[in-house]
C-alpha cells in the first residue's frame, strides 16, 4: 500500500548547490521530513504554473531532518537531465515548488547488526547515505561501493562518509577510483568483508547485474529500481516491472508503491519491452 | 451560498458533478490516502475485463507537450476479484461508483454485463468501446458504427434496466456524433467523451518508438481543445445527449469549458499524476466559477454555450 | 563535415528537408525579412483558391495548452493575382516553391491544376483536401475516400507530369493510412501529413466558442505525437510511401522524431509564430542531430525507426 | 510592408516595477531601440523554456532611448492579464526574455505644427508618452485624454506629463479625474482647444467611440487598434480587420503590418464576429 503519509506541500528551497555533475537541493518541508525513511522517494512539479510538463518528476531522499518547531527539511542529489530536472536544479534559494511525499517503500533494517554492503551507481549513492547512517546507529558494519560514469558523477559527500567502514570508487572510464564497474569488484568486497546483506541503488543494469551476484553469493539484496513514472503514487499503472511474490506468481507490480525498494531476487531482470512468459494476465 | 451543485447522467444522480477517470484512479485505495473518496461525484472504475490482464510491456508512458501518452493495455485483476475485492471496499468509503468495462469481444460485453447484473452499489456503467477488438483485427469498437453497436446492445440486454450506459467513444473517428447517434440507438443513455487520442513518440536516442507498444494514448491539456469539440459536436447532433465530459480537465476553468459545451459531468485523469489532491481543486474551483457566473444550479450551466444569440 | 543535407519529394529534390508550413508564411515577404528563403528546402505557400477569400470573421485565434486554433477560413487573393504577384516574387528570392491548392469542388482542384500547368519554378504541388467539399454538406474532402480520391484525380489529370503531387490529409479520421492509399490510387506522388485537428475552445468569459467560426484547427506541439504515429502509420502501411511531415515542430529534435518517423521533408508552423527564425534554428539542430547519431546522408535517416530488431 | 528594422533579441530585463495596476518594465535591447518609433509595438515570448504558452505576447512601446555604446532600452507598460502577462510582470531584474520587435506601424508625425489631442484607455495610454514628446518638439501643442475603469488603471507617468498642455482624467467609477468615459468628454475638448488631429490608443471600443466623434468633427483619427495576434510579423492572418482601402475596397488587412497604428476611418467598426458585406472575398 502506498506511504500513508504522504502529502503534499509548497516546499521553499533553502539551498541549491552544484556539486560534480549533480546539485544539491535542501527543501522545507513540514512535517512531512519527520515520515521520510531511506528509499523513499519525492514527486515535484516542474516547470511553473504554464508548464508544458505535466507530470511530477520523482527524486530519492538523499537525507531528511526533522527540525521540530523549526520545519523538516529534505535534502535531493539532482541530476540536471531533460526540461524538468533542468529546470529544477536551475531555480534560486526561497523558490517555492510542489512536492508530494514521502512516497513508496524504503530499505528494510535488520534487526540485529548484521554486515552491510551499499552499492550505489550515479545520483543513486543519494539515498544510501542516511541508509548508512540508520545501520551504524543499528550496530551494523558498512561498506560502501560507488560507481559511475566518470568521476564528476560520483556524489559521496565528506560528511556521509562518517557511517562507512570503507568506501570504494569505480569509473568507467578510470577517472577516479578503481577503472570498471561496480560489479567486476562486488565479489571480492563481498567476501573480503564476509558481506551478509547488500542495498543497491543505481540504473537498472546496474541492479541486474548485482542481483546475481548476491544470488551467487545467496545474499539478501535490496534495491531501489528506478521506471518511468506517470503518478507516483499508484493510481496510473505505467511504472511497472515483473516482480514474483510470495506465492510464487509473477505479477506486473507498481514500482511507485511495491518500491522502488524491493527484494532483488522477486525482480524478473532484463524484461525490458516485454511481458515474461507465466506472468499473470499475460 | 445556495447553489446547487448536483447533477445526473440519464437516471442516476450524483452529489457533485466531478468524477474520477477511469484508469487514472487505481482501484480508489490510492487516491483515498489524499482526500475522501465520497467527496468527488462518482469514482469511475479502471475498465475491468473478464479475465486478469499483465497489460503492456514498459514502457508504458512518455510525456508530451503539456500531455503524456500511455500503453497500459487495460492491466487488471479481471471481473471476478475486481466484483469480490475492490467494490465491496468502494462501497465502504461511501463512494459512488460506475464501473467501467472493456472486452476484446461483442461476448465479453455480454458477460460483463451479465455479471454485473444485480451488483448493489454501482450507480451506472461506462462503457469503454475503445478498445481492440480481437476478432477484428484489433480494430477499435468505437471506430467502426456496426462494432459500437453491437458492443452497446451487448450491454443493454444484459444489464439491470435502472443502471445507466454510458458509452465511452474514442475522438481517433471521422465522424464522432455519428458513432454517438448509433451507440444511442443501441441502448446508451450517455457519452463518456473523450477517450484518449492515438499518439506515438520516438525516443531520439534509440531511435525507436519510446512505448514498448508502439503508439499509446494521448491525454491531458494538450488534447482539451478536441474533447471540448467532440462534446460540443454531439451535443448539437443530438440535443439531449447526456454526456460525462473528459480530455484534460486540470482547473476548474477548464471542466466549466467542458460544461459550457454541454458534459454533465467531468472526469479528472491525467489531471491526478500531477496533482494527487486536483480532482478536489477542481471541484472547488469549478463551484466558484458557477457562482461567480451567477449560476444557481449545476445544471443550467450544462451546455449553456449552445445558447441562442441574443 | 560531409554531411549531405538534400532530400526530394518523389522527382522534386530539395537542398534540405526543412520547409515552411502551408498558411504558416505568409507570402513569404514576411518572412524574408528574417532569413533569406533560399536558405530553407522550399518555401510551401498558403493554400490558393480559386477566387479572393475574405476568410472567416474574428476571432480567428485561441492560444491552447501547446498548441493554438485558427479558423482563417483561407483568406487569400485567389490564383490570378497569386500567380501575377506571389510566384515571381518568390522566384526572384531564389526560393525553391511548393504551391498549395484548396479548393471547393473537385471542378475548383481541376481548374487550379490547369492553371498551374506549365508555370516555371514550381517544384512541387501541394493539394490541401483538408477543406469543406461544398457540394458534399461542407464534409472535408479528406475524411471520404472518395471525394479525396476524386480530388485528387483531378489534380493529377490537369498539372504537368513530372511535378508531384502531394495529398495533405486530415488526421481527424478514422484511418488515415487507407485515404493515403485511395490518394496514391489516384494518383498522388507523396503526402503531407499532418493537417490541423479539429478543436474548440470556449471562453469562460462570453459563455460560447472563442472563435467566430467556432471550431478551429488546432496546431503546434500539442499535435506532435498525432503527427508522429500518422507518419510512422502511413509509412508502415505503404513502406515506399514518400511523406512531407508536419505538426507541432519547434526544435530539430521534433523534425528527427518525425523523419525518424518516415519523413523525407519537414514542414514548420506554428513555430514561427513563436519565433520568426524557427525553421533556420530547427535546420541547423536537425543537422547536427543527424551528424551526431553518425548517419553521413539525410535520406538513410527518413523512416529509420521501422528497421528490424536487432 | 513589416517594420524593417524588426529583429530577435534576448533582451535583459533591467527594471521592473509595479506602477498601479501595472508593471513599467525596461528592457535592455540592444540596436533595435533606435528604430522604435511612437506606435510600434514588441512581442515576447513567455513562460520560459518549457512553456505550455506557444505564441509571443504584444505589447506596445511605452518609450525607447538608443544609448548608443551602451545600449538601447524599451520600456513596456503591462497588465497583468493572463499566463503570459503574469509571468512577464513577475520576472526579477536580469531575467532575460526574447523580443521581436519593433514590429509595426507607427502614428503619423505631422510636418507642420498641428493641435494634436491624445486619447488613451487603460494601458493605452503607453505610447502616447513617446508620441507627445515627438510632436511637442515638432512645434505642435499636445493635449491629453486617459480614461481607465478605475484610478489604479490610468497609467500617467509625472514625467510623462512634461510634453502635455492639459491632461484630462476619467474613469468609469469616478475614482478619480471625471466620472464617465473619455468620449463623453472629448466634444468639449476638441472645441476648447481646437483640435486638428486625434491619436489615440485602448480597447476598440473606445477606439470606435473616438472615431466618430472624429468623424462628426472632421478630424483625423490615427488610433492603434489590439487584435488577438498569433505572430504579429504578419505570417498568420489571425489579426486581420476589415478596412477600406484607397482604392474604396474593404479587405481583411492585417492589424500586425498594417497596424497597429491606423487611420481611424478607414476601419469598418464593430464587426466581430462577421464579415462585413462587400469585403473583398467575402
Ligand atoms: C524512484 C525514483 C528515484 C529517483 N531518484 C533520483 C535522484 O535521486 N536524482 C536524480 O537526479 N534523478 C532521480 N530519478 C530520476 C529522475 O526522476 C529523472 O531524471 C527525471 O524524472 C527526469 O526528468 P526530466 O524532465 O529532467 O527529463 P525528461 O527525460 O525530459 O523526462 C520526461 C519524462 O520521463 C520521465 N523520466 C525520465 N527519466 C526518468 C528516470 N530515469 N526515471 C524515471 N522517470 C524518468 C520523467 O519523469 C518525465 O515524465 C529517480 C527516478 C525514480 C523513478
Ligand atoms: C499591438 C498590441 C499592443 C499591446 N500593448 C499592450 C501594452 O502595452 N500593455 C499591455 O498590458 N497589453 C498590451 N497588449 C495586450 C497584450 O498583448 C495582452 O494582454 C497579452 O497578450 C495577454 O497575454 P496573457 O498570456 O496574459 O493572456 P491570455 O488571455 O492567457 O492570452 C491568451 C492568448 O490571447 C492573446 N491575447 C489575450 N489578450 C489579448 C489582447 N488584449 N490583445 C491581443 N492578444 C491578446 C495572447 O497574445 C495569447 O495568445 C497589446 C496587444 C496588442 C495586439
Ligand atoms: C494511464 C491512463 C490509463 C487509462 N485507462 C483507461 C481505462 O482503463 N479505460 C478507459 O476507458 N479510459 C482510460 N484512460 C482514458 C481516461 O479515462 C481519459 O478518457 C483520458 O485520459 C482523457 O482524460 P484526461 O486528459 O483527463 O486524462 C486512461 C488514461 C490514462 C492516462
Ligand atoms: C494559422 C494557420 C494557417 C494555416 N493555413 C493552412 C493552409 O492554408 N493550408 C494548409 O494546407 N494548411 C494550413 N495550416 C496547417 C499547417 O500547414 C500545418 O499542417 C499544421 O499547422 C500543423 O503544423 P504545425 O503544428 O507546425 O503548425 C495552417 C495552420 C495554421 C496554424
Ligand atoms: S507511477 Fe503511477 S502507478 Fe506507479
Ligand atoms: S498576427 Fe499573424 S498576421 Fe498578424
Amino acid at each position: 500500500m502506498i506511504n500513508r503519509f504522504a502529502a503534499t506541500v509548497a516546499a521553499e528551497i533553502i539551498s541549491n548547490k552544484k556539486v560534480g555533475a549533480y546539485h544539491h537541493i535542501v527543501f522545507e518541508v513540514g512535517e512531512i521530513a519527520a515520515q521520510a525513511r531511506p528509499g523513499n522517494f519525492v514527486a515535484i512539479s516542474v516547470g511553473g504554473e504554464n508548464s508544458s510538463m505535466v507530470l511530477r518528476r520523482a527524486f530519492a531522499i538523499h537525507r531528511s531532518m526533522d527540525r521540530g518547531a523549526s520545519g523538516g527539511v529534505v535534502e535531493l542529489v539532482v541530476a540536471p537531465h531533460g526540461g524538468g530536472s533542468k529546470w529544477l536544479t536551475g531555480l534560486p534559494v526561497h523558490s517555492k515548488v510542489s512536492l508530494t511525499g514521502p512516497l513508496g517503500t524504503s530499505f528494510g533494517i535488520p534487526t540485529e547488526p548484521v554486515r552491510a554492503l551499499l552499492v550505489g551507481g550515479g545520483y543513486g549513492s543519494a539515498p544510501l547515505f542516511g541508509l548508512a547512517e540508520v545501520l551504524k546507529s543499528r550496530g551494523c558494519r558498512v561498506d560502501m561501493v560507488l560507481g559511475a560514469s566518470s568521476a564528476g558523477k560520483i556524489y559521496a559527500p565528506i560528511e556521509g562518509k562518517r557511517a562507512v567502514s570503507s568506501l570504494t570508487i569505480t569509473t568507467d572510464d578510470g577517472s577516479a577510483g578503481f577503472h570498471g564497474k561496480v560489479s567486476d569488484f562486488l565479489p571480492r568486497i563481498i567476501e573480503e568483508n564476509q558481506i551478509e546483506i547488500i542495498y543497491s541503488c543505481g540504473p537498472m543494469g546496474m541492479l541486474e547485474a548485482i542481483s546475481q551476484i548476491a544470488d551467487a553469493h545467496n545474499l539478501v539484496h535490496q534495491c531501489a529500481v528506478e521506471e518511468s513514472m506517470a503518478c507516483g503514487i499508484g493510481v496510473c499503472m505505467t511504472c511497472v516491472l515483473p516482480m514474483r511474490g510470495d506465492d510464487g506468481v509473477v505479477r506486473m507490480e507498481r514500482s511507485c508503491i511495491k518500491g522502488p525498494v524491493v527484494d532483488g531476487e522477486s525482480v524478473i531482470w532484463n524484461t525490458k519491452g516485454s511481458i515474461p512468459e507465466g506472468t499473470w494476465g499475460r | 451560498m445556495n447553489f446547487d451543485f448536483s447533477t445526473s447522467l440519464a437516471h442516476a444522480a450524483f452529489k457533485n458533478p466531478i468524477f474520477t477517470a477511469s484508469g487514472c484512479a487505481g482501484s480508489g485505495k490510492e487516491l483515498a490516502q489524499f482526500f475522501p473518496l465520497h467527496e468527488l461525484g462518482a469514482i469511475v472504475t479502471k475498465s475491468i475485463m473478464l479475465k486478469p490482464r499483465s497489460g503492456r510491456a514498459t514502457p508504458r508512458m512518455a510525456e508530451t507537450p503539456s500531455g503524456m501518452l500511455n500503453s497500459i493495455g487495460l492491466q487488471g485483476p479481471g471481473i471476478d476479484i475486481f466484483l469480490e475485492k475492490d467494490i465491496p471496499w468502494l462501497l465502504d468509503q461511501g463512494a459512488n461508483i460506475i464501473v467501467s468495462i472493456a472486452g476484446e469481444t461483442v461476448e465479453d460485453y455480454a458477460i460483463l454485463a451479465q455479471r454485473l447484473r444485480g451488483v448493489p452499489g454501482i450507480s451506472a456503467l461506462e462503457v469503454n468501446i475503445s478498445c481492440p477488438n480481437v476478432e477484428n483485427r484489433g480494430q477499435v469498437f468505437s471506430c467502426d458504427p456496426i462494432t459500437a453497436q453491437a458492443a452497446i446492445s451487448a450491454v443493454k440486454h444484459n444489464i439491470d434496466s435502472q443502471i445507466p450506459i454510458i458509452a465511452k467513444l474514442s475522438p481517433d473517428v471521422t465522424d464522432i456524433a455519428a458513432i454517438a447517434e448509433v451507440c444511442r440507438t443501441a441502448g446508451a443513455d450517455a457519452f463518456a467523451l473523450i477517450n484518449t487520442l492515438l499518439g506515438m513518440v520516438i525516443d531520439i536516442n534509440t531511435m525507436r518508438p519510446k512505448l514498448a507498444g508502439k503508439t499509446g494514448g494521448l491525454s491531458g491539456p494538450a488534447i482539451r481543445p478536441v474533447a471540448v469539440r467532440a462534446i460540443y459536436q454531439v451535443r448539437s447532433r443530438i440535443p439531449d445527449a447526456v454526456i460525462l465530459g473528459m480530455g484534460g480537465v486540470t482547473h476548474g476553468r477548464d471542466a466549466l469549458e467542458l460544461v459550457l459545451a454541454g458534459a454533465s459531468g467531468i472526469s479528472i485523469g491525467t489531471a491526478t499524476f500531477g496533482n494527487p489532491n486536483a480532482a478536489i481543486t477542481i471541484k472547488n474551483e469549478l463551484e466558484a466559477l458557477l457562482i461567480e457566473r451567477g449560476f444557481t444550479t449545476f445544471t443550467e450551466a450544462v451546455g449553456y454555450a449552445h445558447r441562442e444569440e441574443n
